[in-house]
C-alpha cells in the first residue's frame, strides 16, 4: 500500500471516535491516525484487542456482539479485493460461488463491519481487474444497487462513505449512492484513474488533489 | 471435570472419524501441536470448524481428514484449503461459509443450550445468506426480521492455552479468538497448555475457563512462533506455513516427516 | 468517551424525570454513593432496573422516585420496595418482575443491538411467564419453541467500581454480577469507582469497560461497608439497611439526613 | 437451619458434580459437602462465583447462559418458601399476585436452576404453612401436575429429586411424581411430618432414619 494511500486512509478517521480494523493497511491507515492527528482515536481489531489498551481486550464474541452489532462502532476501515460502482465489497470468490476461478478470504468480519460500524472506508489499490461494474459477490454490503436499498433491507450505517485507492478517493453520489471520483493523489491524471475503472466513471466536477504525506505523516509511518 | 494426559492419549481418546471438530485460536494460540497429534492419528470424514483455520486447518485438509469445512476465513497462506476446494486435491471438500460474528453467535448460541441464535449484521444484504445455512426469525416485540443461524455443537473443540492449573482450570492468554466459545460449545475440549503451575496468576484479558468445562488437557513444548504478547497482526506463522503449503510435493514430505 | 467529573454533576447531567434508570451491582458493588446523588437530584416517575435492586434501589422507592420496577429479586431487607407494593406508600409502584437469567439475556440483547433476547429456562412451567412480558419464539431450525424476551435498552446504567485508569478504562472488581451487561445495553453509563490510577493491574475476574462504553466517572470514597474481597453471600449491607427500609418514620428522618 | 437439615442435603451432592448454590443454607450445605466427603465438587454461586477458584469467577450472565442453560450443572439447591405436593416451588408471593398477603424474594436463579440444572435438591423448614397442596405461585417448576408434565411442557433436568426439611426427606414417586416422606431424622416421628404438611402425605412402605451429623461434618460446619 502505498504511503499516499494510508495516510489518506487515515485522515477520514476523527479524534475520539471508535474504529475497527482488520490486520494490515486498514490497522496501520488507524494507528497513523491515532499517531497523528487523532491521539484520542480507539483502534479495536475485529478479534477484540484494543489497540493500546491491554486491559481491554475482549474476545471476537464481544466484539462482535457488545461493540459493532451493539453500535458502538462510528468507522470501519475494509480491506477490499473487488468493489464496484455501488461500493459493495468482494471478498469471497472471483467467478462463482460454487465454481471459483480464485477463492479469496471470506467475509471474515468484513460483512458485519460495513453494515454495523456507523459508516466505512474502503482501501484497495485502484487496478481495472478490481473495479468492476457488479462485484462477483456481494461479501460487505456498499449500496447495493441504489440509494435506497440499504434501508430497504434494513441495513444500519451509512455503508462506505470513501473509497481510498492508490490513484485517489472515491465517494458515493448522494442522489444516486454511485462512486464519484473527487480527489486524486498528486501526478495521479482523472484520465489514469479512468483508465483503471471497469464502468464509466463520475467525476466531480471540481477533482481535489490530496494533500502529500506530511513529515510528521511519514515518520509515523516509519515508526508504527 | 479435566484430566491431564498425554496429547497422543487425549487424541487417541477424543478424536473419531466422523467427528465435528472445532479448531479456534490464532497466531500463537494455533494450537499447532494438538493438529500434529490428530495428523498421527489419521481420522477420516472430519467436520472441520474453525472461524479462521489457519494453517492447523489447512494441514488436516491436505492430509485428506477433512470432508466438510466451516468458516468464516481463509488466510492467503492456506494453499491446501484452496487446493481442496479448486482441485479436489487431495478429496473434494464441501464448505459451510459464514462471517466471524455469524460463528461468534453459533458458538455462543451452542455454549448456551440454544437451537439458534439471532444476529443483525453480516448475512442480509450479502450474496452469503443465500448460499450457506441461514434463516430468519421475526421479534415477537418489534416484528424485525433478523438473521437466525444454527447452533454449533462440536463433538470436540481443540484449542491451545498459556497454562492451566493442578485442578486443570486453564487460563486462556493471548488473543482470545472464540476459543472459549469454542469450548463452551462442544461436548467435549481438548486443551493444550504450555505450563502447569499451581496457582494461576491474574492477566489482562486472560479467560480462564473452570476444570469442569474441559476434558482432557495436555502439555506441549511452547513453539519458537509462539509469542503470547505478540502483535495479533504478525503473520509470521502464516507466511512460514505459506511456502510448505503452496506445493503437494513440499507438503506430502512435510506430511511424511510428522507422521514419521 | 468517559469524562471524569463529580457525582453530583455527573448526575445532574445524566438522571432526569422518567428515564429508565439500571442499578447493578452486588454487596460490595452497589453503587450506594450515587444512589445518594440521585436521591438528592429528587428526579420522577423513574423505571428502575435492577436485578436485584438492593438497598440502593430501596431508598429511591422510598423516597418516592419510582414508578416502576422491573426486577428478578427482592432480598428481604427491602421494606421500602414491599410497602409501596402493598400499602402504595409513599406512591403505587408499578412492576415487571423476571428471572435472573432472563434479566441478564435482556441486557445481553441490548448491548448486541438486538430487540429480544431467547431463553430457555425460568418461564416455561412457572406462573410467571403469565404476569410478565414475555413471548414466544420458534426456532428456524428444529421447530422449537423457547422464550422470547424483549431487549433491555435503559436511558442510563449506574454502577460502581475499584478503579479507573486516566483514559477512562474502568476495572469493575469485585463480583462482577450484570454490571458489565447493564453498561453495556444503556445509551449512557455513569460508573462511580473508588481511585483513578494511571495503569490498571491485572486481577481475577475484573472486567474491564472500555473508555469508549462510558459516559461519565465520578471518584466516591470507598464506604466502611465495602469489601470488595468479602463473601458475595455476606448480607451485612442488607441486615444493617433493613433496621432503616422497615419503619417509614426511620427511613424518612433517614432520607432528610441525606438529602441535607 | 439445623445441622441436621445441611448434612441431610449436603450427603445428596456426589463428588466430583457442579452443583449452583445461592446465598444461605443452599451455600453452606455444598460448602460442607465439598469439606467432607465430597473435595472434587465445584460450587458455584448464582451470581457466577466458583467457590475457590476465583480466577474462575464470571458474571452472572455467563452463569445462566454458559452453566446453567449450557446444561454443565449437575445439581441446583434451592431454598423454599412454598412447596407442594408435586415438589414446585413458591419463592414469589403468599396469596394472589396482584395483591399478595406477602411479597416474598421473587424467583432469583431458581427457576432457570429448577429446569436447567441436571436435578434439584430443595430445602425449607418443615411447616405447614409452608407445605401446600398447591403453591400459591409456581416460581420453580416442581413436577407441574403430574409425572408427564415436565416433558410435555419442553423443560429438561429431573427437577426436585428431594425435598429436605427439619423434620425429615420426602422424594417424588416416580410412577405419581407426588412427594412421598421417605425419612425421618433421628427423633422425628411421621405423624409430626404429617401434621406439618398440607395435604395428605403419602409415607414409603419402609421410612429409613437419617444418620445424624458425625463429628466431622459439625466441625465442617462449624469452620465453614
Amino acid at each position: 500500500m502505498s504511503d499516499q494511500m494510508l495516510v489518506t486512509a487515515a485522515r477520514l478517521l476523527g479524534d475520539g471516535e471508535v474504529c475497527v480494523a482488520g490486520c494490515g493497511p486498514a490497522r496501520r491507515a488507524a494507528r497513523l491516525a491515532r499517531a497523528t492527528h487523532a491521539p484520542g482515536l480507539t483502534v479495536l481489531g475485529d478479534d477484540g484487542t484494543v489497540d493500546g489498551v491491554p486491559a481491554a481486550t475482549a474476545g471476537a464474541a464481544e466484539f462482535a456482539a457488545y461493540w459493532l452489532q451493539g453500535g458502538r462502532v462510528d468507522v470501519g476501515l475494509l480491506a477490499a479485493d473487488q468493489v464496484d460502482a455501488f461500493g459493495n465489497v468482494n471478498t469471497t470468490v472471483l467467478g462463482e460461488y460454487d465454481e471459483p476461478t480464485a477463492r479469496l478470504s471470506g467475509a471474515g468480519a468484513a460483512a458485519e463491519i460495513a453494515t454495523g460500524a456507523g459508516r466505512v472506508v474502503v482501501l484497495l489499490p485502484h487496478r481495472l481487474s478490481a473495479f468492476v461494474e457488479r462485484v462477483d459477490f456481494v461479501t460487505a454490503p456498499g449500496a447495493l444497487t441504489g440509494p435506497l436499498d440499504r434501508a430497504q433491507v434494513g441495513l444500519r450505517g451509512a455503508g462506505p462513505v470513501a473509497v481510498v485507492t492508490d490513484l485517489g478517493v472515491l465517494r458515493p453520489d448522494p442522489a444516486t449512492a454511485e462512486l464519484v471520483l473527487t480527489e486524486v493523489h498528486p501526478g495521479v491524471s482523472v484520465d489514469r484513474v479512468r483508465a483503471e475503472t471497469g464502468w464509466p466513471l463520475e467525476v466531480a466536477d471540481e477533482v481535489g488533489v490530496t494533500a502529500p504525506p506530511t513529515a510528521a505523516e511519514v515518520a509515523a509511518l516509519r515508526a508504527g | 471435570m479435566a484430566t491431564i494426559s498425554a496429547l497422543a492419549d487425549a487424541v487417541d481418546a477424543l478424536v473419531h472419524d466422523g467427528a465435528e471438530i472445532a479448531l479456534e485460536g490464532l497466531g500463537a494460540s494455533i494450537p499447532v501441536a494438538a493438529a500434529h497429534a490428530i495428523l498421527r492419528r489419521r481420522p477420516r470424514d472430519i467436520t472441520l470448524v474453525g472461524t479462521a483455520p489457519g494453517p492447523a486447518g489447512d494441514q488436516l485438509v491436505g492430509a485428506g481428514c477433512v470432508t466438510r469445512l466451516v468458516f468464516a476465513r481463509l488466510d492467503p497462506a492456506l494453499h491446501r484449503i484452496r487446493d481442496a476446494l479448486v482441485a479436489g486435491w487431495p478429496a473434494p471438500l464441501e464448505i459451510e461459509e459464514h462471517t466471524q460474528a455469524g460463528m461468534a453467535a453459533r458458538y455462543v448460541a451452542g455454549a448456551s443450550g440454544l437451537p439458534f441464535a439471532t444476529v443483525r449484521d453480516g448475512y442480509a444484504g450479502t450474496d452469503l445468506a443465500a448460499v450457506t445455512n441461514a434463516a430468519t426469525v421475526r421479534c415477537p416485540f418489534t416484528g424485525e426480521e433478523l438473521t437466525a443461524l444454527p447452533a454449533l455443537r462440536p463433538d470436540l473443540a481443540v484449542v491451545h492455552a498459556q497454562r492451566a492449573d493442578r485442578a486443570g482450570n486453564v487460563q486462556l492468554g493471548g488473543v482470545p479468538g472464540l476459543r472459549k466459545e469454542a469450548v463452551l460449545a462442544a461436548r467435549k475440549a481438548l486443551v493444550t497448555v504450555e505450563e502447569v503451575v499451581d496457582e494461576l496468576e491474574p492477566e489482562h484479558g486472560a479467560v480462564v475457563l473452570p476444570a469442569f468445562a474441559v476434558t482432557r488437557i495436555a502439555v506441549v513444548p511452547a513453539g519458537p512462533e509462539r509469542h503470547p504478547g505478540a502483535d495479533p497482526c504478525d503473520d509470521g506463522v502464516d507466511l512460514a506455513w505459506a511456502a510448505v503449503s503452496g506445493d503437494r510435493n513440499r507438503f506430502t514430505t512435510w506430511l511424511e516427516g510428522i507422521r514419521a
